[in-house]
């Protein structure tokens, strides 16, 4: 895996094709048929160097951690914490000790809303969220609702499916306590403004988290550069195991928060009756931990980085433009969020087909793609839908399966016709 | 196993596009309102029952077509039943579309229940499933609103 | 793997050695010696199946749950309600909907006592602990005060570290609303007479949740029949992969818990300003689950169901009263927690060295036991040490297992006299 | 790579069984409690500074051979040492037992510091580096203790 992937002469674009060998499952046909897998934005498939980690890690080198003062133990210590500190840089955070791993960015959200919600906010104190947010970042803020009464602000999106910043400063105020926005849409793939947002709600004394499922795959993140107070994302759609999420949290922020589950690990001492915590990040991970999705994680962010995230971007860009391009020859599709600037999600209907019956029957042909409300429902509801077909595109994708995905919609269209 | 291609064919020409008993029904005397989480479909389903006859059946709502085709094809189906053999026909149809069991008792259907057959296909969709099993488990719910109260209208 | 291990015709002692070839990482030397592991008590190895299951499953099948309407994803959701399924048929359970997949033990401790605990306890309630527990099952319960003003009451030890049966009646009271109690200790291995201990609780109104981690690993277990209304394990300690806890909870209690976390998947509708929540277990399992954690998890558990719960426990036995007869031979040894029906766990110390050398030392012959607290500081206070040595024995041990520790020990006593 | 056996029995010898300076120190004017709660070990620094030199060091405590040993070596170490040759002698140790860099200036080092090679075996147990330098750390805060006010013992 030494080259990073190749220049197309013609057009000046990148070619990451010598990549899509790494993954295994892409070999195995679906229903006879060649798998056309364009659901990455639900969850990412893994290369061998994830999977092989994973397997040779059970096989050679398992144990449990941070207790154990032989040799399994300490090596594998060693390894989750190296795999924290692969996180840092990922993220280009300040430390290792901002890295707090979890099971799924959902968690992440949990956490910072139970923890640090849980200690800062109270009755009418405002939480910003957008229509353009996942379930993820909507519901733990109602449940928070419900202990501590805060208010739930949400920014209204135009009829693109951007983000209304006109909406959003109206919102903004001295009683915005914290901005929880997503990084790009996991249902249009809209990236919102998130600097200028981010500095706004900073200058108003707000702290900012960023939901990054869809944005820390697709681009080079730097949270310092954001000046992010909070980023999550999960493992399984950076090309990860299942199990393993990430909260990242400014350190001073971190410190200050109280624990979010107890158990083993997080603690200095325990009676029946008292105990006293550990420093972040171990704070906040009670009991055993993904110990192998940990590792999983780093050996994929070690396939990304290789690869360069600023390729994957620019590689991603183009299957993007090349898919809004050839279904937009087709005049019965209706597209959902179409910006030039987007994660690589592209989701549209076709006139008179319900999305579950496209995605049905193109999965007939092996073409995968999410249909529905993608955890998104404010977004449906934004556009007055029940649903849209989705085609999210990845590393392994090609022009190729795009020319399939055309092909099958053109089918199912003429199923209805 | 059936193509599905084949199912939707057959299904949206006779059912999907024009579904039977679709609307309000005036002279209801029970009602149910089935949600399906997964898609957002949405049906109503309107009784008018009569000495435990199904006398009249309707339905309203939005859906993919298998949930049409099958809302449609359920009302031609049980319109005149007593809601007992109503009750048997759900679970006939359900061990059709949902139940990983080979079914082999259908050499007994009778030739109504044998068009439900084309949608035997979803079984190999458990997601969509569902769809084709929310307008009987709303007409059930619908049979209960009836036997736990007299409705109202 | 089709016999059920054979018969010594002498003694009638079972003899699972025929299951030691399934765990690859024992054919790994380490520190260029044979490894001895004697720690599953915190963690188990992997037997192929699971491995291959977790590598073939994500090479093959990998994809996103409950969503997809595409073939790989309904796959993987058949699989992974298969999943849940096989665990409650493990766990006696009366339905799989009592069967919620969490990441640990841990979370399903906290999970209890956030969602169940924070509903349904308040100020002067009491909660019933005991000096055996993990931190996991005294921490959740001094995060749960804060916010609710209950008091803890912990049961004392008697001298051998058994339940001081006499204390506990003292405690139980019509203010007794939980009891919550190890099925084995981790740090002894003693077992509390749980069944007496459920029935007086519940003959008081008071719920019962079981920390079945060291108990659903060594014997068969039927919550039905214990009556237990929460039970919880972690997968790792069976045998199964990182990243994958189970809480088992009546229907009835279930049902009416709030959700513990928010997000996708556990939900009927959302806006930006309300949400409505799915049925148990979906109501408990925000976001993307872990998926293969659990399709890893159901394959060990067809692992030790096929050798069968019984001759686990029967096995496990012997090796415990051979190790027990053997260190009883040292005169340097002093045992904590000495008991004839027990965990397979031997806690002891070596007379005049730090229970850090002794594991630090015995690590050099590739002998990995765990030394220190185990996770149970009240144990360590209740016998006014720092930390033990811990030795467990799990299927793939042996009595030359055994007989190296005891040469391991030999060696460290002759070191530090 | 050092055979821990050895280490164990040169520490145990030289150290672990009779550590020095071991006790309360009457005259300390600066004092601090370090805890490793891997395994419960605890420690007490005593120090006299005057000017910036530790006229005086002791400890007490509970803990494993290495811990025990390593602050008795350090106790022989600095006593008569400014707190800043002190500061260096820390990292040069830390290097040592901690730091994943082969260290390759202890040609440099004199006698009474290679004393303090024997503790090098535990950077292959990164659970026991913290045993090592307990004492150390302990010691750092006793002297900024010291610093940052005026002990008033
Ligand atoms: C009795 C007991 N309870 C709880 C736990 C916590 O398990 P986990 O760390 O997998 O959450 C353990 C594991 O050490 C245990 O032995
Ligand atoms: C934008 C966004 N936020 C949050 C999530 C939740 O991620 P997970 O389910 O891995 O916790 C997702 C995944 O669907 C997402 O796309």
């Amino acid at each position: 895996m030494n080259t990073v992937g190749s220049l197309n002469e013609e057009n000046h674009e990148i070619n990451l094709s010598c990549y899509i060998d790494s993954f295994p499952i892409l070999k195995n046909p679906v229903r006879d048929k060649r798998l056309v897998y364009l659901d990455t934005a639900a969850s990412a498939q893994k290369p061998d160097i994830v999977i092989n980690t994973i397997n040779d890690f059970y096989k050679t080198e398992y144990a449990n951690i941070h207790r154990g003062v032989y040799w399994l133990s300490e090596r594998a210590t060693v390894k989750y914490e190296m795999a924290r500190k692969k996180v840092a840089e990922f993220l280009d955070a300040a430390s290792e000790t901002e890295i707090v791993f979890t099971k799924s960015a959902t968690e992440s959200i949990n956490l910072v809303a139970s923890s640090w919600g849980g200690k800062n906010l109270s009755t009418n104190d405002e939480v910003i969220i957008t229509e353009l947010e996942h379930h993820a970042n909507i519901v733990p803020w109602h449940i928070l609702r419900e202990s501590t009464g805060i208010v739930i602000k949400s920014v209204r999106l135009d009829d693109n499916g951007c983000i209304d910043l006109n909406h959003f400063y109206e919102l903004l105020s001295e009683k915005t306590k914290l901005l929880s926005l997503t990084h790009a849409s996991n249902a249009l793939g809209i990236i919102p403004p998130i600097k200028e947002m981010i500095s706004a709600a900073h200058s108003l004394g707000a702290l900012v988290l960023i939901d990054g499922c869809q944005g820390a795959v697709h681009q080079p993140v730097s949270v310092q550069d954001m000046d992010a107070d909070f980023y999550v994302f999960s493992g399984h759609k950076l090309y990860g195991p299942t199990g393993i999420g990430v909260l990242y949290a400014k350190s001073n922020i971190l410190q200050d928060m109280p624990p979010y589950q107890g158990g083993g690990d997080m603690i200095v001492t325990v009676s029946t009756q008292e105990s006293t915590y550990a420093d972040p990040p171990l704070r906040f991970e009670a009991g055993t931990p993904n110990i192998v999705g940990a590792i999983g994680l780093s050996a994929a962010i070690d396939f990304v980085t290789n690869i360069g995230m600023h390729n994957i971007s620019n590689y991603e860009d183009t299957l993007l433009k090349y898919g809004r391009e050839k279904l937009g020859e087709l005049n019965y599709i209706k597209f959902y969020g179409d910006a030039s600037n987007k994660a690589s999600i592209i989701s549209f209907d076709i006139d008179g087909v319900h999305p579950h019956d496209v995605g049905t029957i193109l999965d007939q042909d092996g073409i995968s793609v999410r249909v529905g409300h993608h955890c998104a429902q404010p977004v449906m509801q934004h556009f007055g839908i029940a649903g849209t077909v989705r085609a999210s595109f990845a590393l392994y994708n090609t022009k190729e399966d795009i020319d399939l995905l055309i092909n099958g919609v053109e089918k199912v269209r003429s199923i209805f016709t | 196993m059936l193509d599905l291609r084949e199912l939707y064919q057959e299904v949206i020409l006779d059912h999907g596009k024009s579904p039977r008993n679709f609307g309000q029904l005036e002279d209801k005397n029970t009602e149910a309102h089935g949600h399906n989480p997964l898609c957002g479909d949405t049906i109503t389903i309107y009784l008018h029952i009569t000495d435990e006859i199904i006398k009249d059946i309707r339905f309203e709502g939005k859906g993919c077509a298998i949930s049409l085709a099958s809302a449609s094809m359920m009302t031609e189906l049980l319109k005149g039943k007593t809601t007992k053999e109503a009750s048997k026909l759900f679970g006939k149809f359900h061990a059709l579309v949902a139940e990983d069991k080979e079914v082999n008792n259908f050499e007994t259907d009778n030739e109504e229940f044998e068009k439900l057959h084309v949608l035997a296909g979803v079984k190999e969709y458990p997601m969509r499933v569902k769809c084709a099993t929310l307008p009987w488990h709303t007409f059930k719910a619908a049979v209960e609103n009836n036997n736990g109260k007299v409705s109202t209208e």
